[in-house]
Parts: structure tokens; C-alpha cells; sequence
């Protein structure tokens, strides 16, 4: 198990390259990347803020409980705060199990759950100024399915 | 004394990342209603509570939590990661 | 979009490294790598058949028809054929959108579809011969969701 | 003539990957049952339809699909992609 939460970039193809690799009890592998996007074409950029020690916390906890409902071979989360432009990647999770539909459920789980119950804020910096990213009502119903 | 945190537009509104605050409350519905009626920038900022997540000693819990020997207290908006 | 059906094998993560990358209307990039799982202990080889150009035909519709379903910004499949041994990669795909739902939704439907509907047989050789490995009903079951 | 091209165990009963066939059959279901009657390798690899696909000119298709014009014409057991 693999988290990691930093300002750096990451580098998402070293990332996904040896994720999973080498075992042979693993047949599916499945990886997301969130990257900042932006939808008013005046975005300069991306600011996410977070709660460092509860941050680490609460993705570990999210990990292992994916990690065990899905008897996953392995998972990785890497997230990133700080400030960041459109195109970079933001984060990204990573799955491997047997199966492709477990790989898939555990790293929408994952994605589900980092979105509404890790202490992360995001503030978008454009041409109009400043504004906190509110969260969605669709975001926090995603987390009744599991 | 109880370390209070806040976090993106609470920690802008009530102008302050974090303080110490000294508190008989016992739970979290309790100091807030203390914080707001110290003075009227935690007023505006709790003023919709619905609004307001909080997490004791790190993880997330309720307004109806205790604090009593807790560490630190946390206030911030519904979380916007992945 | 990019497609290949190949013998030779890929770099997983070469072909994720830049995937989707670059715009700024992708906020979310999903990638699916299946892999050679040795259930039983004894698997020594897989071997892949196909069916030339009836392959890739049925592929470039599959992918066309995720791509304009869930308006990807792009798509990605490469699927291999020929013998592999367990923990090779046999095939992936790659999904990229705007948000994580069509991204992930669009992924599974890809690997769904490729599963029953793309002409490939797989044969395992072990210590105790070789056997074509069936079809399962839940594979076929799995295509009404769509 | 019409190319017949067989996949997997279907080409293992059959013995031949592939062959060109003289036919007046309209469909494929008439196909199947002149290569039935033709030799007995014929009548087991296609005991049991359920069992084989079958794609004319490349587009996966059912036993009822017409052949006239066709090219060529595939039979193969469930594909097991991915």
C-alpha cells in the first residue's frame, strides 16, 4: 500500500508503470488520474488546501478499507495540494486485484470517498478573481452505493 | 485548552488558521455556540451550520460530539478532494 | 484514438505517460490493464487467438461507440495476441473526460465489450495440457447494463 | 465460393483453419447443415450450436443471416477477450 500526500507533481506513467507487476495472483489493474480542468477556458489556476495529519489519516483508512473489501493485491494513492494549473494532474489512485470488476468498484470506492471525506478544499484563481470550489450534491449521494 | 482549526473560507472568515482556546464546553455544539458569542466573525461564520463539517483529534465526526480531553478541534466546508 | 492489435508486448506505463495529457477539458483519465492470472499455480502459458481484421474492425466500433457515448476526449486500446506468460500484460484501455464518471463508466464498458464482442480466444497451457477457456454467462450478463 | 474460417476448438475438431466451399446455400443456417452432412468432423464440431458465433464478412451476425454475396463467413465458440 502506497499514500502519499504532497506538492509536488507526480509523474502518473512511472507511476502506473510497476503498479501491480510481478505477481501472478493479479489479472486486472485499474488506475485514475484527476487532472485540473478548466471548464470556463479562464482558469490560471488551481489551489487546494488541506489538513496535514488528518489528511494522511483519512486516506490510509479509506485505502485499507477498500483494500479489504475488495481483497486487493495492492493500492496507491498519491494526492497533491498547493497550487497547480490546468493540464496537471491532481491526483490519482491505483488498483490491482484478480478481477476487473473488483479493480473497478474499489477504485471508484476510492475516488468516491476521496472526493467527499478527505480533507481536501479547492480554490480556483481566474481572470474574475478567487472562489472556493463547492462541494456537490451528487458527490456526497455517490457515497450511498457502498 | 483546545487547539481550534479552520480551514478554506472558515479559516479566511474568521481570519486565523488555528488558536488555543480555553473552554469549559463539552461538546462541539458547545464551542461553537461559545465562539459565537465572542465575536461577530465566528458569528458569520457559523451562521449556517449546515454548511460546517468538523473533525475531533482528526477524524470526522459531529456537532454533538464531546470534546472533553480532546486535542484539537477542526471547522471546514464538505471536503472538495480527487 | 489509437488502436492496436499487436504480438508484441506494450509499456503499460509508457502508453499511460501521456495519455489525455495536455488540455485543458480532461478532468479525469481512467486505465484498465489486464494481466495473465495464474489461478491454479500450474498456468506456464497463455495463448491469445484472433481473428485478422475482423479484430480491429470490431474494436474501432466498440471504442467509437464509448467515444460517443460519454463524448471522450480521447480513447485507447491495445490488445495483444499470440503466447504470454502469467503476470504479462495482455491488453488495456485508456478513457479520457471530463469528469470521473464517464471516464470510469466508459472504461468498463470497453472492457465489457471487448470481453464478449471482440474476437479473441484464449487458451491456457499447464502442466496438465492445454484448454480453451470458456466463456462465462456473467461476461455475457454483464453487456445489459449497457 | 465462400471462404469459411474456423477459430479456436472449432478450428482444432474442424482440423483446418479455413477453406473455400462451393455452396448454394442462402443462409448460414444452411450452411452449417451442408458442412454437417458433408463429414462427420463437420457434424461434431457443430453438435451443438449454442455453443458457436458466427460473423459474414467480419460483422458478428446469427445463424439466420443470408450469405449470398458474402466473402467470407466465420465460426467460433463465445469470444474471451480482455
Amino acid at each position: 500500500m502506497d499514500i502519499r500526500v504532497q506538492a509536488e507533481p507526480f509523474d502518473f506513467g512511472a507511476e502506473c508503470a510497476n503498479f501491480g507487476q510481478g505477481r501472478r495472483d493479479v489479472g486486472a489493474v485499474v488506475t485514475f488520474m484527476g487532472v485540473v480542468r478548466d471548464d470556463s477556458g479562464a482558469l490560471t489556476e488551481m489551489e487546494i488546501e488541506h489538513y496535514p495529519g488528518m489528511t494522511e489519516r483519512a486516506i490510509a483508512k479509506i485505502a485499507q478499507q477498500a483494500r479489504d473489501r475488495w481483497a486487493l493485491a495492492d493500492v496507491k494513492v498519491i494526492h497533491r495540494h498547493g497550487r497547480m494549473r490546468p493540464g496537471e494532474a491532481i491526483m490519482m489512485v491505483a488498483t490491482a486485484a484478480r478481477h476487473r470488476k473488483a479493480a473497478f468498484e474499489a477504485a471508484e470506492y476510492l475516488m468516491d470517498y476521496l472526493k467527499s471525506r478527505a480533507p481536501f478544499w479547492k480554490k480556483e484563481y481566474g481572470a474574475d478573481g478567487a472562489q472556493w470550489v463547492a462541494a456537490k450534491d451528487e458527490d456526497e449521494d455517490a457515497l450511498s452505493r457502498w | 485548552m483546545i487547539e481550534v482549526l479552520y480551514f478554506a473560507w472558515l479559516r479566511e472568515r474568521i481570519g486565523q488558521p488555528r488558536e488555543r482556546v480555553e473552554t469549559r464546553a463539552q461538546t462541539v455544539a458547545e464551542l461553537v455556540e461559545e465562539l459565537k458569542s465572542r465575536e461577530e466573525r465566528y458569528a458569520v461564520a457559523f451562521s449556517d451550520l449546515s454548511a460546517v463539517r468538523v473533525a475531533v483529534d482528526q477524524e470526522l465526526t459531529d456537532f454533538s460530539a464531546p470534546i472533553v480531553g480532546a486535542r484539537e478541534v477542526a471547522f471546514f466546508p464538505p471536503m472538495t478532494g480527487g
